[in-house]
C-alpha cells in the first residue's frame, strides 16, 4: 500500500471502528488516535518527501495509478510535490486540533466525529488526487458533511446557514463540473486521447477559444470554496453557526481547497485563460480584500469579524494566484497554510470564550485578560500573527504575496498590489479593536471573575495550532524552498 | 421453427408459468394458508430472477416481431432484479393489509402480467408486439392503483391513470397509424428503411413519441404522475415511479437510436427543449411537496428530465449512461420508496412533517434515506452521482455545454428539497417523534439490499464497463 | 376499396372522429361520457389502420390485424375503467369527474 | 576584526523574555527583576566592549572606518531578492549599540525601584527585555527588509509596553493610537521598500549605500510623475522613518504614549525607539545624498525643521510634564532630521549628519534623565499635572539636582553635552540654509523656556498640599539618574566627529564660537524669561497667555491635531466607509444571494395551479402538447 492512500484509508478505518463506539468517551480517543495517526503520517511524509524530491525530479512523486473508469479514462491517480505536502500537513494538523477541541461533545458524539472524518477524508483525497475526476469526486465529499456538522451540532440559524452554505458551494461545484467536463473534451486538442489526468492535460496546450470559455467556469467553481468576492457571504453566516472544530476545519482547511484548486486546474491547466481573464478576477479578488477587512471593523460577533478577515486573507491568496510569477505563488501558498493555522485557533479560542461566557459579542465582554489569561494571551498572539507580525507566519506569506505582486510592471497591477499591501494597516486596525474591547479593559461582568481555567486538551489543541505558526515565522526557508522548486514546472508550464 | 428457440423468450415464458402456479395455487390453497401465497410468490420469483442471468443466445421470433439481445437482456434483470426488491418490500405490507381481504394472489397475477407486458414491450420488434405490451404493462397497473378499494384516492388515482393511459395509447395509436401510411409497414426493421423527413412522418412519429413520454412522464405529458403516486399503494407507486418508467425509457431509447436515427434532426431538438422542461418543472414542484410520495413522484419526473441528456447524444454511450443511470435510479428511489413504505406500513404516516426527529429513534431507516436522497441528489461517493456524471458526460461530449450547465443548475436545485428531508430526520427535534420500530425480515432485507447496492454500484466500475460493452450489441 | 371515395376524404373523417373525441373526453362531466369519448379516439385511429392498408398496401393485412387488436385491448381497457368507476361509485356515490379531484398541487 | 560575539547582544535579552515570557507564573517578582537586569548587564558589556574594539583596538584602514557583516539567508523571494538576517557592524551601529544598551540598562535598574509590588512585575520585565532585543536587532539590520522586521518587533512591544496597565481605557486607546499611526506610516515603509527592490534588485544595506553601487548610480534610469522612482521610494521610506520618529504630522501618537509607565516613556518614547526614524535616514543617509542631488534629503530638512518648532511651541503650553517632555521630545527628534537634511557627505560638508548622531547620542542621555527625573518626582506626588506640584527640591535632592543638569543640557548650556551636540546642529544648518538656522536657533530658545518652566514648576514655586509628604525616591531609582546625569555632563566631550561621519572617515570639529555664542545665548535667554514667569507662582504667565489669545489656545490644543484625525477616522472611515460596507454586504450581496433562493420557491408556489387536479386539463396539456411540438416542428422543417 502506498504512502499517499494510506490518507485515505487511515481515515475510512478510524470511521470502520467509530461505528462500533458507544460513548462519548470512546468516540473521542478513538477519533484522537486515528488523526495522531494522520499527523504521523504527514510529518512522515514531509521527511519522506525531502528525500524522494532529492532523487527523483518529476513533477510529483510517490505517484501511483489504478484504472477506475477506463472507458472514459478515469483513473484514481494519486501523486503529490512539496505544495501538497505541506497542506496535508496543515490539514493533518488542524483535524488533530478540531477533535481536541470538541473533547466535550456530547450531543451524538460518534456521529459528530464520523462526519468530521468524512469531512478530512474529502481534504485528504483533494490534495493527493492529479485526476481532475477524482479530485471532484473528493471535493464535493469534502463539502456535504458540512451540511450536518452545521445543520445539527451548529448554533444560532443553523439550519439556514447550513443550507445556504451548502447549496451556494454546491452550486459552485456544479458550474465546476461544466468547467472539467470541458477540460476534459479538450484534452485532446494534440490528437492524443481524452484524459482526467492534470499532468497530462498540462502537456496539451488547449485551443484558446476553449479556454477563455472554461477558465472562469473553473475558476469560479474553486474560488467561491475561498470566498470570493461577491461569492462569499456563505461564510460568515456558515461560521457564525458552526461548531468550533466545524468552524476551524472549514476556515482552516475546506477553504484552502479553492485556492489550490485554482493552482492546479484553473492556473495550470489553462494559463492563457488566466492572463486573457485575469484583470476581471484580479479586481474581484482586491475588493475582496479590502472589501472583507473594511466590513470587519465594524463587526460585533467574534466569529463574523473572523469570517471577514478570512476573506480578506483569502482574497490575497487568489490574488497572489493571479500574479502569475513564482514568488507571489509561493506566498499564495504560505499564506494559505499560515491562514489556515491562523483563523483555526482563532475559532478554537473563539470557541472557548464563548463556552466560558456563553456570548460572542465583543461589547458584552472585557478584561478576559485578566480572568482567562492563557486563553487571552493566545488570542493576543493569534491577533498580531493574523495582522503580519514579522516572527509569525502571516508576515512571510504576506511579503512573499507583495514582493512577487509588485513584479510586474504594470500600472494597474501595481495600483491593485498597493491597495491589497493597505490592509496592513485596516487589519491592524479590526484586530487590536477587539483585543482592546475583549481582552483588555475592565471586566464587563461580574460572573466572568470565576470563569473556567483552561483544560489540558484545549491547551493541546491550542499548541498544535500555534508551534507552526511561529515555526513557520522564525523560520521560513526550508518551507518557502519546498514550495518554490515545486512551483518550478507550473512556472515553466506558464511560459 | 422448433420449441428450443422458445428459450430466447424465456424470461416471459417462465414468467407466465409462474403466474399460472400462482393461480393454482391461489385455487388449491385454503383460506387458513392464504398468507403463505406472499412467500411462495416471492421464492418463485427469486428463482425466475436467478434464471434470468443465465446466458443464452440471442435472435428474434414470429417473424421479427419478438427478438432479444444482450442489452435486452440484461435489461430484462436489470427489472426482474427490481421487481424482486420491490416484493421484498412490500412483503409485510402484502402480508398485513391485502392477505386480509384474500387479495395477494390478485397483487401478484397483477403485477406480473404488468411486468410481462413490459418484457414483450421491450423485446417488440414491430408496432403491434409494442403495443400489445405497452398495453399489457399499463391496464393490470391502473387495476393495481385502484387495488385499495377501500380508499378514495385509491380508486381516484385508478381513474386518472386508466383514463390518461386510454388517451395516450389512442394518440399514439393515431401515430403509429400515420407512421404505417408512410413506411407501409409495422417492422421496426422495415420503417427504418424507408423512413424519411416527411411532415406525415414527423406528426405521426410526435403523437407516438407522447405515448411513451406519458408513461415516461415528461413534461407536458407528466400531470397524472402525482396524483397516481399519492393515491395508489405505496408498493404500486414504486413500481410506476422505477420499473414501467425504466422499461418505457429502454424502449424508447430503442426506437429512437435504432428506428427513428433519421429522424434525429427533429427528436434532438425536441428532446432538448423537453428535457428543460422536465428538470425544471419537476424540480419547482418538487420543491414544496409535503406529501413523501408526491414528493418522490416529482423528484421521479425531475430525474426523467435527466435522463433525457443521455438521450439526446443518441450513440453508444448514450445508451451505456442511461442504462446505467436507470439501474442506479432504480436502486435509489427503491430505497427511498422502501423507507416511506415501512414507515408508512408501521404508523400510516406520509408526511415530511412526521419525519422530524426520525434518526434519533430510528437510525438506520434515515440512514437508508438519506443514502437513496443523496444517491438522487448525485452526491459522491453514493452511486447516484456516477450516474449522473455520466450523463452529463455523455451530453458534453456533443458539445450541449449549455444544457448540460441548466442541468447542474438544477441538481443545485433539488438538492435544496432533498436536503429538506433530510433536514427534517436529522436536524430536526420533536416530541411525536415516529417511535423506535423493527421492520419484518423482507423489508429489511429489502433495504439492505438497495443500501447495498446504492454503495457500491457506482464505485464499482467494470458494471459500467459490461454495460458499455452490452450497448454496442444495439448498433 | 370503395368507390368515388378518396383515402384523404376518410382520413379527414377519421382526424375529425379523433377530435370529436378529444373535445368529448375534455368537455364531459360523467366518467362513462369520458369513457365513449376514449371509444371513438381508438376507432379513428382503428378505421385509418384499416383504410390506410386497403388504399394503400393491399397485399399485406398488417393494418387490419393491428385494428384487430386494438378492438381486443379496447375492451379490456374499458371493462377495467368501467369496474374501477363502480369501485369509485361505491364509494362516492357518483360519476361525475369534478368528484376525482381531491388530489391536486 | 572578529565580530561574532556581537550576535550575542540581541540574543542576551531575547531568552531573557523567553524564559520570563513562558514562566511568568512560576518566576517570583524579585528574581526575574534581577534576571532582567543582569542580562542586561551583559549585553551593555558586551556593547561597550564592542565599541572599544571597534573604534580603538581595530580603528581605521587607509582612512576609514570599514563596515563588517555577517548575514545568512532567511528567505528567498527570487533569484536576486532575498531577506538576509544578519549583523552590520558600523560606526553608527556600534554608537546605537552603546546608546541602547546604557539607557536599557538604567531603565532596567530604574524599574525594580519604580515598577515595585506591581502586578505584572515579570511580564513587565518580559516586555522590555522582548523591545531591548528587537531595538539591538534594529540597529544591527544588514538590509532594508531585516530594519523592517525589526522595526515592526519594537512597534508591538511598544504597543504592549503603551498599553501595560491594560485596565485603563485611556491605554488601551494610546497604545492602539501608537500601534495604528506608525504602522500606517510603515505602509509607506514597505512600498518603498518594495520599490527599492524591484528596480536597484537588492535589500542590502552595504550594496545600496555604495556610492559608485548601480544602485546609486542608475537613480535616473526609471521616472514616475517626474521623479526618479527611487527618490519616490525614499520618501516613502523617510514617511515609515518620520513615523517612528514623530515627525509632523505623524506626531500624534507620541503624546498619548505617555500612558506607559514612565520608564517605558524614558527608553522607548525618549532615548531608542522614536530615534529609529533618524538611525533609518542616517543608515540609507548616502542613498539619500546622492539620488537626484538630495532632494528626498531636502524634504527631510524641512519636515525636521517644521516638527523640531512645532512640537517646541505646543511644549511651552502643557501642563502635564510627561507630554511637556514627550512634545521636547519630538523637537529635538525634529532636530536632528533637520541636521541630517543639511548634511553634506564628504569630510567637514558631513558635519551635519555627525551633529545628528551625536545629538541622538547626548539626547538619549539626558532627555532619559528628564524622563527617569519625571518619573521619580511622579513617584513622589502620584500626579502627572504641573498644578500639584511645586517646592520639592528640599524633599527629593538628588532628583532636582540631575534634573536641573539634563535641563541644562538640553538648553544647550556649556559646558553640558547638550551643547556642544546642538551647536553642531546650527553650524551645520548655518552653512546650508539661513531658514532652517533661524528655526533651529529660535526653536532652541523655546527650549530653554519650556524645559525651565516645568523646572521651576516642580522643584520651586510655592509648595502645594501633599497629603502625604513626599521623599526621595529609593536608590534603585536615584542611581540611574545619577549615572545619566553624569553621562549628560561628560557626554559632550566625546570627539564625535573623529569616529561618526557620513564617509566613515572622520574628520576634525571645532567650535564655531561665534554662532555657539548666538545659540547659549538665546538658551541662557529663555531660561531668564522662564525664570521671570516662574521662578515664584505668579500670574505674569496667565495674563501673556491671554495676551496671545486664540493661538495659546490653540497651541495648548495641539492645533487640533488629535481631532482631525479622529474624524478622519472614526467620521468618514468607520461611518462613511465600513459601516455602509457592512451594510451593503448583508443587504445587497448576500440579499442577491438569498433572493435568488426565494425566487425560485416564490415561483413553485406561482405555478402550483398548473396541477389542477382535473383529470381533463391534464388531457388538455396533454393533447394540446403533442399537437404544438408538431405544429413546430413541421413549420420548422417546411419553412
Amino acid at each position: 500500500m502506498d504512502i499517499l492512500s494510506l490518507f485515505i484509508i487511515v481515515p475510512l478505518l478510524t470511521i470502520a471502528v467509530l461505528v462500533f463506539t458507544k460513548s462519548l468517551k470512546q468516540a473521542r480517543v478513538v477519533s484522537m488516535i486515528g488523526s495522531f495517526i494522520q499527523l504521523g503520517m504527514a510529518i512522515n511524509l514531509v521527511f519522506a518527501y525531502l528525500k524522494e524530491r532529492a532523487i527523483n525530479q518529476d513533477i510529483m512523486v510517490f505517484t501511483r495509478d489504478l484504472v477506475w473508469f477506463e472507458q472514459f479514462n478515469i483513473h484514481y491517480s494519486v501523486g503529490v510535490d512539496g505544495i501538497s505536502v505541506a497542506l496535508l500537513l496543515l490539514t493533518s494538523i488542524v483535524v488533530l486540533a478540531g477533535v481536541f477541541i470538541s473533547w466535550k461533545m456530547y450531543d451524538l458524539p460518534k456521529e459528530f466525529f464520523i462526519s468530521l472524518i468524512v469531512l478530512s477524508i474529502g481534504v485528504y483525497g483533494f490534495f493527493i488526487t492529479i485526476d481532475l475526476f477524482t479530485m471532484f469526486v473528493f471535493f464535493e465529499i469534502a463539502v456535504i458533511p458540512m451540511y450536518l456538522l452545521i445543520g445539527i451540532w451548529g448554533s444560532g440559524p443553523k439550519e439556514y446557514s447550513a443550507m445556504k452554505l451548502t447549496l451556494m458551494l454546491m452550486g459552485a461545484s456544479a458550474v465546476l463540473l461544466v468547467g472539467i467536463l470541458g477540460i476534459y473534451y479538450n484534452s485532446d486538442a494534440d490528437g492524443g486521447v481524452l484524459t482526467f489526468n492534470i499532468l497530462e492535460i498540462a502537456k496539451v496546450n488547449i485551443p484558446f477559444e476553449a479556454q477563455k470559455l472554461f477558465f472562469p467556469l473553473t475558476f469560479i467553481g474553486f474560488a467561491v470554496i475561498s470566498a470570493l468576492f461577491p461569492f462569499h457571504t456563505w461564510s460568515p453566516d456558515g461560521h457564525a453557526s458552526a461548531p468550533t472544530a466545524v468552524s476551524m476545519l472549514h476556515a482552516g482547511v475546506l477553504m484552502k481547497l479553492g485556492g489550490y484548486g485554482v493552482f492546479r486546474v484553473a492556473m495550470y491547466l489553462l494559463p492563457e485563460g488566466a492572463m486573457d481573464w485575469s484583470w476581471v478576477f484580479i479586481l474581484l479578488s482586491v475588493i475582496g480584500v479590502v472589501y472583507g477587512a473594511f466590513s470587519a471593523i465594524k463587526q460585533t460577533d467574534l466569529k463574523y469579524i473572523n469570517a471577514y478577515s478570512s476573506v480578506s486573507h483569502l482574497g490575497l491568496v487568489l490574488f497572489a494566484l493571479l500574479m502569475l510569477n513564482k514568488t507571489a505563488w509561493n506566498g499564495a501558498i504560505i499564506q494559505s497554510l499560515s491562514h489556515g493555522f491562523m483563523t483555526a485557533l482563532f475559532f478554537a479560542l473563539i470557541g472557548m470564550i464563548y463556552e466560558r461566557t456563553h456570548t460572542r459579542d465583543i461589547r458584552k465582554l472585557g478584561g478576559l485578560l485578566k480572568v482567562i489569561p492563557f486563553i487571552s494571551v493566545i488570542y493576543v498572539i493569534a491577533g498580531l500573527a493574523s495582522l503580519g507580525l514579522p516572527g509569525f507566519s502571516g508576515f512571510v506569506a504576506e511579503m512573499n504575496i507583495f514582493v512577487g505582486a509588485f513584479q510586474n510592471d504594470d500600472i494597474f497591477i501595481r495600483v491593485a498590489t498597493i491597495l491589497s499591501v493597505s490592509v496592513i494597516v485596516i487589519t491592524a486596525v479590526y484586530i487590536l479593536r477587539v483585543v482592546g474591547i475583549m481582552l483588555m479593559g475592565p471586566i464587563r461582568n461580574d460572573s466572568y471573575l470565576k470563569l473556567e481555567r483552561v483544560t489540558w486538551f484545549e491547551k493541546s489543541g491550542i499548541l498544535l495550532l500555534l508551534i507552526p505558526i511561529v515555526g513557520i515565522g522564525v523560520a521560513p526557508l526550508w518551507l518557502s524552498d519546498m514550495i518554490l522548486e515545486s512551483l518550478q514546472p507550473f512556472i515553466q508550464g506558464l511560459l | 421453427m422448433d420449441l428450443s428457440n422458445f428459450l430466447l423468450m424465456r424470461h416471459e415464458v417462465l414468467l407466465l408459468v409462474i403466474i399460472l402456479l400462482l393461480i393454482i395455487a391461489e385455487v388449491f390453497l385454503s383460506q387458513s394458508k392464504k398468507s403463505s401465497i406472499v412467500h411462495l410468490a416471492i421464492f418463485l420469483f427469486g428463482i425466475h430472477t436467478i434464471i434470468g442471468f443465465l446466458s443464452i443466445d440471442y435472435g428474434s421470433l414470429f417473424g421479427g416481431m419478438f427478438h432479444t439481445n444482450a442489452l435486452i437482456q440484461f435489461f430484462k434483470n436489470i427489472l426482474n432484479l427490481g421487481v424482486f426488491i420491490l416484493l421484498l418490500q412490500s412483503g409485510d405490507w402484502l402480508q398485513e393489509k391485502i392477505v386480509e381481504q384474500y387479495r395477494g394472489t390478485e397483487f401478484f397475477v397483477l403485477l406480473f402480467s404488468s411486468l410481462l407486458g413490459m418484457y414483450f414491450m421491450i423485446s417488440a420488434g414491430d408496432f403491434l408486439m409494442f403495443y400489445l405490451g405497452l398495453e399489457l404493462s399499463t391496464l393490470p397497473v391502473a387495476a393495481l392503483a385502484a387495488l385499495e378499494t377501500t380508499k378514495r384516492i385509491s380508486s381516484e388515482a385508478g381513474i386518472k391513470l386508466i383514463l390518461s393511459a386510454a388517451l395516450a395509447s389512442g394518440t399514439s395509436l393515431f401515430g403509429i397509424s400515420m407512421l404505417y401510411a408512410t413506411s407501409g409497414s409495422i417492422y421496426f426493421n422495415d420503417i427504418i428503411e424507408v423512413i424519411t423527413l416527411s411532415n406525415l412522418t414527423i406528426l405521426g412519429f410526435i403523437l407516438f413519441f407522447a405515448g411513451l413520454a406519458f408513461k415516461i412522464s415528461l413534461v407536458p405529458f407528466h400531470f397524472w404522475t402525482a396524483d397516481v403516486y399519492e393515491g395508489a399503494p405505496i408498493s404500486i407507486a414504486s413500481y410506476l415511479s422505477v420499473i414501467s418508467k425504466g422499461a418505457a425509457i429502454f424502449i424508447l431509447m430503442i426506437l429512437l437510436f435504432a428506428v427513428a436515427k433519421p429522424l434525429m434532426p427533429v427528436w434532438e431538438n425536441m428532446v432538448y427543449g423537453i428535457a428543460i422542461l422536465t428538470m425544471f418543472i419537476g424540480n419547482l414542484f418538487a420543491l414544496r411537496q409535503q406529501n413523501m410520495k408526491r414528493f418522490l413522484a416529482f423528484s421521479s419526473i425531475a430525474q426523467a428530465g435527466f435522463i433525457l441528456l443521455g438521450l439526446i447524444i443518441g450513440n453508444q454511450l448514450g445508451t451505456a449512461t442511461i442504462v446505467y443511470f436507470v439501474l442506479i435510479y432504480i436502486f435509489s428511489n427503491l430505497a427511498a420508496f422502501g423507507v416511506v413504505q415501512a414507515i408508512s406500513l408501521q404508523t400510516g404516516k406520509e408526511n415530511m412533517k412526521d419525519y422530524e426527529g426520525l434518526y434519533r429513534t430510528n437510525p438506520n431507516v434515515s440512514l437508508v434515506m438519506m443514502l437513496a436522497l443523496f444517491s438522487l441528489a448525485g452526491i459522491p461517493p453514493v452511486a447516484g452521482f456516477f450516474g449522473k456524471f455520466f450523463l452529463f458526460t455523455a451530453a458534453a461530449s456533443e458539445g450541449y455545454y449549455l444544457l448540460v450547465f441548466i442541468a447542474v443548475v438544477n441538481v443545485t436545485i433539488s438538492l435544496y428539497y432533498y436536503l429538506l428531508v433530510v433536514r427534517a430526520m436529522f436536524l430536526r427535534k420533536s416530541d411525536n417523534a415516529i417511535p423506535h420500530f423493527k421492520s419484518k425480515i423482507y423489508m429489511r432485507l429489502g433495504l439492505l439490499i438497495t443500501a447495498i447496492g446504492i454503495l457500491v454500484l457506482g464505485i464499482y466500475s467494470p458494471l459500467y464497463e459490461y454495460i458499455y460493452e452490452l450497448s454496442k450489441t444495439l448498433y | 376499396m370503395i368507390e368515388g371515395i378518396t383515402i384523404y376524404e376518410i382520413l379527414t373523417l377519421t382526424t375529425i372522429l379523433f377530435f370529436i373525441g378529444v373535445y368529448g373526453f375534455l368537455t364531459r362531466r360523467n366518467l362513462i361520457s369520458i369513457l365513449i369519448s376514449v371509444e371513438m379516439i381508438l376507432n379513428a385511429s382503428v378505421v385509418n389502420f384499416v383504410i390506410i392498408n386497403k388504399y394503400l398496401y393491399p397485399d399485406e393485412l398488417q393494418g387490419v390485424l393491428f385494428s384487430i387488436f386494438i378492438i381486443a385491448v379496447a375492451a379490456a381497457e374499458t371493462a377495467l375503467a368501467v369496474a374501477i368507476i363502480i369501485n369509485l361509485y361505491r364509494q362516492i356515490s357518483s360519476v361525475e369527474v369534478k368528484d376525482t379531484e381531491v388530489m391536486k398541487y | 576584526m572578529n565580530i561574532g560575539y556581537i550576535i550575542l547582544i540581541p540574543l542576551i535579552p531575547l531568552v531573557v523574555f523567553l524564559v520570563l515570557g513562558i514562566f511568568n507564573q512560576k518566576i517570583k517578582p524579585s528574581v526575574s527583576g534581577y534576571v532582567g537586569v543582569f542580562g542586561l548587564l551583559v549585553s551593555a558589556a558586551l556593547s561597550l566592549y564592542a565599541a572599544y574594539q571597534y573604534f580603538f583596538v581595530f580603528g581605521k584602514t587607509d582612512g576609514f572606518y570599514q563596515t563588517f557583516s555577517e548575514k545568512t539567508v532567511w528567505m528567498n523571494f527570487t533569484e536576486i531578492l532575498h531577506i538576509d538576517m544578519g549583523i552590520l557592524v558600523d560606526p553608527i551601529s556600534v554608537m546605537m549599540l552603546v546608546v541602547v544598551s546604557v539607557v536599557s540598562l538604567m531603565v532596567h535598574i530604574y524599574s525594580r525601584g519604580y515598577m515595585k509590588g506591581d502586578d505584572g512585575y515579570t511580564k513587565f520585565f518580559a516586555f522590555l527585555s522582548l523591545f531591548t532585543f528587537s531595538m539591538y536587532g534594529l540597529v544591527l539590520a544588514t538590509n532594508l527588509f531585516q530594519i523592517y522586521i525589526f522595526w515592526e518587533l519594537v512597534g508591538v512591544s511598544s504597543y504592549l509596553l503603551i498599553g501595560y496597565y491594560y485596565t485603563k481605557t485611556t491605554a488601551i486607546a494610546a497604545a492602539k493610537k501608537a500601534f495604528i499611526v506608525t504602522r500606517f506610516a510603515d505602509f509607506g515603509f514597505l512600498i518603498g521598500i518594495l520599490i527599492i527592490g524591484y528596480y536597484t534588485g537588492t535589500f542590502d544595506f552595504e550594496t545600496l549605500n555604495n556610492p559608485e553601487g548601480s544602485a546609486i548610480l542608475n537613480w535616473a534610469v526609471t521616472s514616475f510623475m517626474g521623479l526618479s522612482v527611487i527618490t519616490w521610494a525614499l520618501i516613502l521610506i523617510f514617511i515609515g522613518g518620520a513615523g517612528k520618529s514623530a515627525m509632523f504630522p505623524f506626531h500624534i501618537w507620541l503624546p498619548d504614549a505617555m500612558e506607559g509607565p514612565t520608564p517605558v516613556s524614558a527608553l522607548i518614547h525618549a532615548a531608542t525607539m522614536v530615534v529609529a526614524g533618524i538611525f533609518l535616514v542616517a543608515r540609507l543617509f548616502p542613498m539619500f545624498y546622492f539620488v537626484e542631488n538630495g532632494f528626498a534629503l531636502n524634504i527631510v530638512a524641512y519636515v525636521g525643521a517644521f516638527s523640531a518648532l512645532f512640537a517646541a511651541i505646543i511644549a511651552i503650553t502643557q501642563n502635564d510634564i510627561k507630554r511637556v517632555l514627550a512634545f521636547s521630545t519630538m523637537s529635538q527628534l525634529g532636530y536632528m532630521m533637520l541636521a541630517l537634511g543639511v548634511s553634506g557627505y564628504e569630510g567637514h560638508d558631513g558635519v551635519g549628519y555627525m551633529a545628528s548622531m551625536f545629538h541622538l547620542f547626548t539626547h538619549a542621555m539626558f532627555k532619559a534623565l528628564l524622563f527617569l527625573g519625571a518619573g521619580s518626582v511622579i513617584h513622589a506626588v502620584h500626579s502627572n499635572f504641573l498644578k500639584d506640584m511645586g517646592g520639592l527640591r528640599k524633599y527629593m535632592p538628588i532628583t532636582n539636582i540631575t534634573f536641573l543638569i539634563a535641563a541644562l543640557a538640553i538648553s544647550g548650556v556649556p559646558p553640558f553635552a547638550g551643547f556642544w551636540s546642538k551647536d553642531e546642529i546650527l553650524v551645520a544648518a548655518y552653512d546650508q540654509n539661513k531658514l532652517i538656522y533661524y528655526i533651529g536657533v529660535f526653536v532652541a530658545g523655546l527650549t530653554a523656556f519650556y524645559m525651565f518652566r516645568i523646572y521651576f514648576g516642580i522643584f520651586w514655586g510655592k509648595e502645594k498640599y501633599y497629603e502625604h509628604k513626599p521623599k526621595e525616591s529609593p536608590l534603585s531609582m536615584t542611581f540611574p539618574l545619577m549615572v545619566l546625569a553624569f553621562l549628560s555632563i561628560t557626554a559632550g566631550f566625546i570627539p564625535f566627529s573623529e569616529f561618526i561621519s557620513a564617509d566613515k572617515a572622520g574628520f576634525e570639529a571645532h567650535l564655531n564660537y561665534p554662532l555657539a555664542a548666538i545659540a547659549t545665548l538665546v538658551g541662557v535667554m529663555g531660561i531668564m524669561l522662564a525664570w521671570v514667569f516662574y521662578k515664584k507662582e505668579s500670574s505674569l504667565s496667565d495674563r501673556y497667555a491671554n495676551a496671545l489669545g486664540p493661538f495659546y489656545k490653540w497651541a495648548s490644543d495641539k492645533f487640533y491635531f488629535d481631532e482631525i484625525y479622529m474624524f478622519i477616522t472614526k467620521k468618514i472611515l468607520f461611518k462613511r466607509v465600513s459601516e455602509p460596507i457592512a451594510k451593503f454586504d448583508r443587504n445587497y450581496v448576500d440579499g442577491t444571494m438569498v433572493g435568488i433562493g426565494n425566487k425560485t420557491v416564490l415561483t413553485s408556489e406561482k405555478i402550483k395551479g398548473l396541477q389542477s387536479g382535473k383529470v381533463q386539463d391534464y388531457a388538455f396539456a396533454f393533447i394540446a402538447g403533442a399537437v404544438i411540438i408538431g405544429l413546430v416542428f413541421i413549420y420548422l422543417l417546411t419553412s
